[in-house]
């Protein structure tokens, strides 16, 4: 498909692409892709620039620190982070990447794109806010820590904002994770979704049913009080093609259940 | 789509109509603003590039007053025209006078999409428009605000 | 291109011949290899690409248009606009009777725009890329009108009006009715009332959009088409009369086609818009329909609805006859419709013994795209209706749909049957591949599994859906839509020829989309000349300047077995004639009895040493011909137009053979339902197919596995929706979902031969037959569904929310269904 | 036209080695990487089915890498080594895999075809023994029209079985 014109930039350090961000308000950095190629195809939206992150090495790769603390380039793909032996440290990451799409956009995007796309059926917002990710971001006056409650402001809006650059996405240590979706078809986009955490608190993350993932906090994680907390949290939840605003508030309530099911599972485990 | 709401402002009915009359106030709600004519008191353009994070969409907006009841009703036919999208917007809004001054207002808009952004599905439309209505009402307050002055701080 | 056929590799000949064996295919090798010849990959020499400005507005008026901004960059070669259509063309002729008769439909919107992605603009550029930046720039003023986008409206008094031409949003109706409704009524034990069932919108997305390369010819007005229109016979009587032209004007070449399924007939406006700009420009000009584009605006199938259905049955579930009222909903424009008001009729009772039936058809127009034909075409629709009602028929009355099915079926030794509308189904056991069906989806063992999926909190259901795949139209059922209307019967053309040096070539009129022609016509030459297939050279795809094609010419409607193949049997048993006469000649008069085609060549039975290879042959008649007699009447290279022996429709009564050959499907499906939150998965399939006589039994089992897979995605994941406003919600494969590996079920596959007594090869057309699978995901939810609210399946379509909303809300689903006893 | 590592361009000059054959040509910063090989370089076996990156048709194996060449840019691809469907039968000779897809009628129309040879080789390539649902997950990014998968599947096991 045919795009507008655009400039393309492909500087090799972060302080390179900042440059490039800062320069120009309609300049947009370039992570896998594997949407915003999509969009620029539909002319939706056309950036000016393309600042292509792909060749910043400092973007990239997972490092585990002693206290179990994952540390993940934003420019990772999926598939690096399947395959990542650190990123085990946190299962649930490695397992909800492999459900993203295909391999071949798998082997493209990034956890970086995915969260800063911040498409409601996107997998990861959900994820990386139920398992309390903080996001270093780099901007003209230094690096600033975002955790993730503050991260997600809108669709296709986060707190990276203009001239600015996510350079590192940090998750605690922990296992008693659970993730759960109804997709379209196996594999699919997602119709809803929800990503529950148990280390500590009970935290329960619901995406699909607003602009930015519903962070809820269930009193306990027996199904009744996971439930009251969904409901809560007063959905209303956008309506669409694959599913009306009833089901998708339902699906929030019975998947934050199963999420948190399986996050029981896996922290006695 | 149709979004509706109530909305309460700490201001007498006079200033809030007054603010909401005024197309300079009102270009300073609007998201993301670049330029804005007025040609009369019924029609005003706008050149806007509302932010949508992957790039911002620009749109040429074309407002008429279609219809005027100082200082309670009003009612805006708002066409924008953009690559991406055809926007065709229905507003309108009811003031009322409330206990302590204050005023409240009734608003309404049917909202119409159509272009490969009228495609994207509601999932990501109907939050979009959303956002953008809060962020126009929380603009608005700042109005009503600055328009009672020093004084009201 | 396959390798040249001289002194080929002898492959031995299997004993019963190549005809039912399956031979590799031919195409193959090119494919595999990237080589094939798609319509995007052609190119020519200053070539331009066209962009199409298409509307954003469902319904709306064109208040002005002005493209100077566009024509003024460089690089941009021109653009077409509906005032200069309507000009230099015609509109397109309508198959309807008034009002549908009115419609002034051109290659690009006129006035007015009636759906979302309506070509309204042709940009022209050197590039694709600067041919959309152009088409950005063209600035159209709209004055948006309220949109029609629910057919049961469309004839309520305050609903818009989309073509004022026609004076309502009627298009079509008429009324069917055989047999005796009342005597059947009142001879009924129970009748079953069904309020309203709907058939959803959705076509089969081939692959490859559409397309074309337009080449104009200034010094002889002719144009060269290069596209993957499947019907180019259709498109060239839609196009010569708007374009003025006589039809040797156009001139069509297909070669590989990315995928049909019927969706790539009515193509013909793009390539009105397409010669139209080659001329104007004195060039070359490229069109590529984008993914989008084709979801907007191309060929969705019939949407339709089915009302006030009632049903009259015997206690013992002996089906007497029915009423319905079908509502179609045909789109913005009448491409190849109104056709789908009658195509049905060639399958009116099913496989059913129903004598007595009457059916009020009406189709109106809606601000959606055009519908056109799709894999399985009106008769899908319409057998998902009396599947739907035989389901709902023994849920009602608590009846096994096995018994039913048995009860009720057209049975092997009623073969052939006439319906009651006159259409004779050829031949078939459907009872015997019922059973191939149960046996293969252990439907005896289901009770075991039903307990088991249940212990697992989960729902299990099981369910049957059979079609026919009526093939090669009899064209005169045109008239029952309109009587003034001079199309009937049906044609293809096969020419068969022994070049000079003995190479065989066959020459199709047909446009094949990967059913594999060049194999299969190989077979057959194979078999008459006693050859190997590898020694027939098939070209590929169509030409008009090889003047082997008639007006039907084209692959669609499961007919290339029939009609494609009887042709180059025809024009085979000719050249085997004349090969024979003149070696009978060439051995001083031999009795051409005496004679046998063997290895390669002619010889006398009795006497092997007077042999003459092809080679000599070819090598005589065309290049050392003096001294042959003067009556030998042998050209060596022969057309063969196939007949199908059919009469035309009384128009009256609305009786008369359709259809040449049933080819019957029968399929059964198990579905696991999570009750929570509707999600289901098929967990088991069964596809039991009968076409007769199969002449490549490996691509006859690729047609029933494509069709059931695309059935499977219709009935789960596939939509064309829109919103009020008219806006398509659906308009690429993120949002309208096809079936990808993961979702596919284990299959099974079984099949029956019932050869077609009417064609000269006993085979039957097939391909179409997935609606199957439709019916029996639809079966097997409501079947699951039973004891949990017991809704009925109204809708084709069942995604996840509709399942969960049929368990929540089951009162929604049982107020559409009503028993009476009479 | 500008190449220094940050300056920004609208156009390119890049080098690709693609089958074996080196290009160097400009390019649009523009132009997805699809567009690029079948237009400007005249390989048009791969193909175009989509306008989202859903479809696969366009597969390429880029630098080892399996990857939809509609979601990248040309210029993204300068300095790297491409596979396409062309450079399979490199000697003429069908590789096991081409072979095993038409002996299985793994293909009809073999539009999606070349896509899911990519695919397929991919996967074998890391995997020489796939289980079905392996075989299944590779094929995800890919759609078949025609074939309902069920013969593809049959084809890439047998192609795996005799040790492509």
């Amino acid at each position: 498909m045919l795009l507008r014109e655009v400039e393309y930039a492909k500087p090799s350090s972060v302080a390179e692409a900042l440059a490039l961000l800062v320069a120009d308000d309609g300049a947009r950095a370039l992570a896998g892709g594997q949407t915003l190629i999509n969009v620029m195809k539909a002319r939706a939206a056309s950036p000016d620039m393309l600042v292509d992150l792909n060749g910043i090495d400092e973007l990239k790769g997972i490092e585990l620190a002693g206290d179990g603390t994952l540390s993940i380039g934003p420019m990772t793909t999926y598939s690096e982070i399947v395959g990542s032996a650190e990123a085990k440290a946190r299962p649930i990451l490695g397992e909800v990447c492999a459900q993203i799409a295909d391999v071949q956009v798998r082997n493209r995007g990034t956890i970086g794109g995915n969260v800063c796309a911040n498409d409601p059926t996107n997998h990861l917002p959900p994820l990386v806010a139920a398992v309390g990710a903080t996001f270093h971001i780099a901007g003209r006056d230094g690096v600033r820590v975002v955790p993730a409650d503050e991260f997600f402001l809108g669709v296709y809006l986060t707190a990276v904002g203009p001239g600015e650059l996510l350079t590192r996405i940090t998750i605690p240590a922990g296992k008693g994770d659970g993730f759960a979706a109804v997709t379209l078809g196996a594999d699919g986009t997602c119709i809803a979704n929800a990503a529950a955490s148990v280390n500590g608190s009970v935290r329960v993350v619901l995406g699909c049913v607003d602009a930015v993932p519903v962070v809820v906090s269930p009193a306990a994680a027996d199904d009744e009080s996971v439930r009251a907390a969904v409901r809560g949290a007063g959905l209303r939840p956008p309506g669409d093609v694959h599913a009306s605003s009833d089901y998708r508030t339902h699906l929030a309530e019975v998947l934050a259940v199963r999420a948190v099911r399986t996050a029981v599972e896996r922290a006695g485990g | 789509m149709n979004v509706h709401g109530d909305r309460m402002f700490a201001a007498p009915r006079a200033i809030v109509w007054q603010v909401l009359n005024d197309p300079s106030a009102m270009a300073k709600t609007m998201p993301g603003v670049e330029s804005f004519d007025v040609h009369d008191d019924q029609h005003w353009t706008a050149n806007v590039k509302i932010p949508l994070g992957l790039g911002g969409l620009r749109m040429k907006i074309e407002m008429h007053k279609s219809e005027e009841r100082e200082p309670e009703f009003a009612k805006m036919a708002i066409k924008g025209t953009g690559v991406g999208a055809m926007l065709n917007m229905e507003t309108s809004f009811t003031l009322g006078e409330a206990p302590g001054d204050a005023t409240s207002m009734a608003w309404s808009a049917e909202v119409k999409i159509a272009g490969p952004v009228g495609s994207m599905g509601q999932r990501v439309l109907q939050p979009i428009v959303n956002q953008q209505v809060q962020h126009v009402l929380g603009a608005l307050e700042q109005q009503v605000q600055e328009a009672l002055g020093p004084s009201a701080a | 291109m396959s390798g040249t056929t001289i002194a080929p590799e002898r492959v031995e000949a299997p004993q019963k011949g190549w005809a039912g064996q399956s031979v590799p295919r031919k195409e193959d090798k090119r494919l595999v290899e990237g080589e094939g010849v798609f319509v995007d990959d052609i190119k020519r020499h200053g070539m331009g690409y066209i962009f199409f400005v298409r509307s954003p507005y469902a319904h709306a008026h064109i208040t002005s248009i002005d493209v100077s901004k566009a024509e003024a960059i460089d690089g941009v070669f021109g653009t077409l606009t509906g005032e200069e259509v309507a000009a230099l063309t015609d509109p397109f002729f309508q198959l309807a009777t008034p009002p549908g008769a009115h419609l002034k439909d051109y290659a690009l919107a006129v006035g007015k725009v009636r759906y979302v992605g309506e070509a309204v603009v042709a940009v022209v550029a050197e590039t694709r890329e600067l041919a959309r930046d152009a088409s950005e720039l063209v600035e159209v003023e709209y004055e948006p009108l309220a949109a029609v986008t629910d057919a049961r409206r469309a004839q309520d008094g305050d609903t818009p009006v989309l073509h004022d031409d026609s004076g309502s949003n009627l298009m079509w109706e008429g009324i069917y009715e055989w047999g005796d409704l009342d005597a059947a009524f009142a001879e009924a034990d129970r009748v079953v009332k069904i309020k309203e069932l709907h058939f959803h919108r959705f076509n089969s997305t081939p692959l490859e959009t559409d397309g074309a390369l337009v080449e104009f010819n200034r010094g002889t007005g002719q144009w060269t088409i290069h596209t993957n229109n499947q019907f180019p016979g259709f498109a060239a009587i839609m196009m010569g009369p708007a374009m003025r032209c006589g039809l040797d004007k156009l001139r069509f070449v297909t070669q590989d086609i990315g995928g049909g399924f019927g969706n790539k007939i009515t193509s013909h406006p793009q390539l009105v818009a397409c010669c139209l700009l080659a001329r104007k420009l004195k060039r070359a000009v490229q069109w590529t329909e984008w993914r989008t584009d084709f979801h907007l605006s191309m060929s969705h199938g019939n949407e339709r609805w089915f009302h006030d259905t009632e049903v009259a049955v015997k206690e013992d579930g002996t089906l007497l006859g029915f009423r319905t009222k079908a509502l179609d909903d045909a789109g913005a424009w009448l491409r190849y419709e109104p056709l789908g008001g009658v195509i049905w009729a060639q399958v009116t009772p099913g496989m059913y013994k129903w004598r007595h039936i009457r059916l009020e058809f009406t189709q109106v127009a809606t601000n959606k795209a055009p519908c056109s034909p799709n894999r399985g075409y009106s008769r899908m629709q319409h057998l998902w209706f009396t599947e739907r009602v035989i389901d709902i028929v023994a849920h009602e009355l608590g009846l096994d749909p096995v018994e039913v099915r048995k009860r009720n079926y057209v049975r092997a030794e009623d073969m052939p049957y006439e319906t009651p509308n006159g259409c004779v189904y050829d031949s078939g056991d459907y009872a015997q591949m019922l059973d191939i069906a149960l046996d293969l989806i252990d439907w005896n063992g289901v009770d075991v599994r039903r307990a088991e999926v249940e212990s697992r909190g989960k729902l299990l259901g099981i369910g049957i859906g059979s079609t026919l795949d009526s093939g090669t139209n009899n064209f005169g059922q045109s008239r029952m839509i309109n009587p003034e209307l001079q199309f009937s019967g049906n044609n293809e053309v096969a020419t068969v020829k022994l070049d000079i040096f003995g190479e065989i070539v066959v020459t199709l009129g047909t446009t094949p989309q990967g059913q594999g022609h060049e194999t299969t016509a190989a077979q057959i030459v194979a078999d008459i000349l006693k050859c190997s297939p590898d020694d027939v050279h098939v070209r590929a795809g169509h030409d008009s300047y090889w003047n082997s094609h008639a007006g039907f010419s084209g692959t669609y409607a499961s007919q290339f077995a029939v009609t494609g193949l009887s042709a180059v049997k025809g024009a085979t048993d000719m050249l085997a004639a004349e090969i024979k006469k003149l070696a009978s000649a060439i051995f001083g008069g031999a009795p051409v009895e005496a004679l046998e085609l063997a290895e390669g060549g002619v010889r006398i039975k009795d006497n092997p040493e007077a042999f003459l290879p092809f080679m000599a042959c070819g090598a005589i008649i065309n290049a050392n011909n003096a001294g042959l007699p003067e009556d030998l009447g042998v050209t060596l290279n022969c057309r063969y137009v196939y007949r199908p022996p059919f009469q035309v429709p009384d128009v009256e009564r609305k009786f008369g053979n359709l259809t040449l050959t049933y080819a019957a499907q029968i399929h059964a499906a198990i579905v696991e339902i999570d009750p929570e939150t509707g999600h289901y998965e098929i967990v088991d399939y069964a596809a039991v197919d009968d076409c007769g006589k199969r002449i490549n039994p490996q691509i006859v089992e690729g047609q029933v596995m494509g069709a059931t897979a695309q059935a499977i995605g219709a009935a789960m994941y596939e939509v064309f929706e829109y919103d009020e406003e008219g806006n398509l919600l659906t308009p690429n494969f993120y949002d309208y979902h096809v079936p990808h590996a993961l979702d596919m079920p284990p299959l099974r596959t079984g099949s029956i031969e019932s050869p077609s007594p009417f064609t000269p090869l006993g085979t039957k057309g097939m391909g179409e037959g997935g609606g199957a699978g439709i019916h029996a995901v639809c079966a097997a939810i409501q079947d699951a569904l039973r004891g949990h609210g017991d809704a009925i399946v109204y809708d084709s379509f069942n995604p996840y929310h509709r399942v969960w909303e049929m368990l929540e809300h089951p009162e929604r689903a049982r107020a559409l269904v009503e028993v009476s006893t009479t | 036209m500008a190449n220094g590592a940050a300056a920004a361009s609208s156009s390119w000059t890049i080098t690709v080695r693609i089958n074996d054959a080196v290009y160097e040509r400009e390019v649009e910063a523009r132009k997805l990487l699809i567009h690029f090989v079948r237009d400007d370089l005249d390989l048009t076996g791969s193909h175009i089915g989509c306008d989202t990156g859903n479809c696969g048709a366009c597969s390429m194996i880029v630098d080892g890498v399996l990857v939809k060449s509609c979601m990248l840019l040309a210029v993204q691809a300068d300095g790297t080594t491409i596979e396409t469907v062309e450079g399979l039968a490199a000697g003429g000779e069908l590789t096991t895999l081409q072979q095993a897809f038409s002996d299985h009628h793994a293909l009809q129309c073999g539009y999606c075809t070349p896509g899911m040879l990519m695919s397929a080789t991919a996967l074998l390539r890391t995997n020489s023994d796939p289980s079905d649902a392996e075989i299944k997950k590779a094929l995800q990014g890919n759609i078949c029209r025609c074939t309902g998968y069920w013969n593809i599947f049959e084809a890439v096991k047998a192609a795996a079985g005799s040790g492509a």
